[in-house]
């Protein structure tokens, strides 16, 4: 199973927008937290991050970005909402 | 009926929201509802459509939440939340909140906390569509 | 289309009178509404019917200054108010107000204003319809 | 004319069930002051007047009870509102 665990990542609306993508399949790295995920994205794409607002780990809100990244986690990285 | 909480493409009927809404209690007196159109002019420019982008998922349970909160807080009798996205035209709904209670004040304040808290709390983002071009709407904090 | 401010006999449709509010603006970013509904439960009696008299043509000039009123105070674009008069049996609507602006905050907040002021300003008086008896309905002060 | 000027006054809800009737016609006497046409009504039907909150002469609320009252005013006492 080695090398097969993956992050799914989504994006939406304006971060989407600045990735150029919905979603990326990530490598999932043993002891891995939510912060080195958010850190290496954030490096490749500058431009998204800045207006990256909220974190969400399978589908709930999550604020403390220490916290440890299972394998198969869905993460999204989004930008200040606007609906409504 | 259709479910109180829904994110959904088509438009929706407030009638039929409403009579949803009444169907469970015949103690209800008073019915806050609260629908946001799209508009044909924002920020100096005209907008000839909006589009939305959600985090389907998300959305539809942080709104469910927000429903519960909302009857938790205020004692209602019941709530329902519709959201639409996909392409709306000027003058065309895209949300729609209603709270029903014993009583107006309980009603029409929940109904304006559940506007206010949606847009915190809710993953949908719009874009407006203008002659001039397209811009996700960035809310100030 | 049917006059904005109405007092009458027949129940009424919130899908028409959204329509009609919307009709005169585009830029109409936020409706906020109040449904009033006969309550089959009133201080501890059970209530079969409600039936409402007026002094009609006072009731009707009042509500029309009330929603000019509204639409001055708070910059609506524009607003509606409908009445019944008769008798309504348990969670049969009464009253709609419906407050239409660019933004959620003022259509709210009117909405709000108008059934306050309406219930200070037009005449109309209530009547309790039980198994015990029929009692007109005093507001305390 | 003399003797022909009338006063319509109006009764609804809880103060015409007082009442007994919706409508009574009032002589009308010249000088007459809307506060005479209420205390000659308040002294026959004094229940009725014990819930009499507000006053309007041809549709318009009234405050002050010492203003002239033409005649074929139209006068309505009534009670506290209770619509909406």
């Amino acid at each position: 199973m080695r090398g097969e665990e993956v992050i799914k990542v989504l994006f939406f609306g304006p971060v989407a927008e600045r990735i150029g993508n919905g979603v990326l399949q990530i490598a999932h790295r043993p002891g891995m937290r939510l912060q080195d995920l958010r850190d290496g994205l954030a490096a490749q794409y500058p431009q998204a991050f800045e207006i990256v607002c909220f974190t969400a780990m399978n589908g709930e809100s999550v604020r403390d970005m220490s916290i440890p990244l299972p394998d198969s986690s869905e993460v999204a990285f989004m930008a200040r909402f606007s609906g409504g | 009926m259709q479910q109180a909480v829904r994110i959904q493409r088509e438009d929706f009927s407030q009638d039929d929201e409403i009579k949803a809404l009444k169907a469970g209690s015949k103690r209800m007196g008073g019915i806050g509802t609260f629908l946001g159109c799209a508009r044909d002019f924002s920020e100096g420019r005209e907008v000839s459509e909006i589009s939305f982008d959600a985090y389907g998922s998300m959305a539809l349970s942080e709104m469910k939440q927000l429903r519960s909160d909302a009857i938790e807080k205020f004692g209602l009798l019941d709530a329902r939340i519709v959201h639409r996205i996909g392409t709306v035209r000027g003058g065309d709904n895209i949300v729609f909140i209603a709270a029903g209670a014993e009583h107006r004040v309980a009603a029409l304040e929940a109904c304006r906390w559940m506007i206010d808290e949606l847009k915190q709390r809710v993953p949908i983002w719009k874009k407006e569509i203008t002659p001039q071009g397209d811009t996700w709407v960035m809310p100030h904090p």
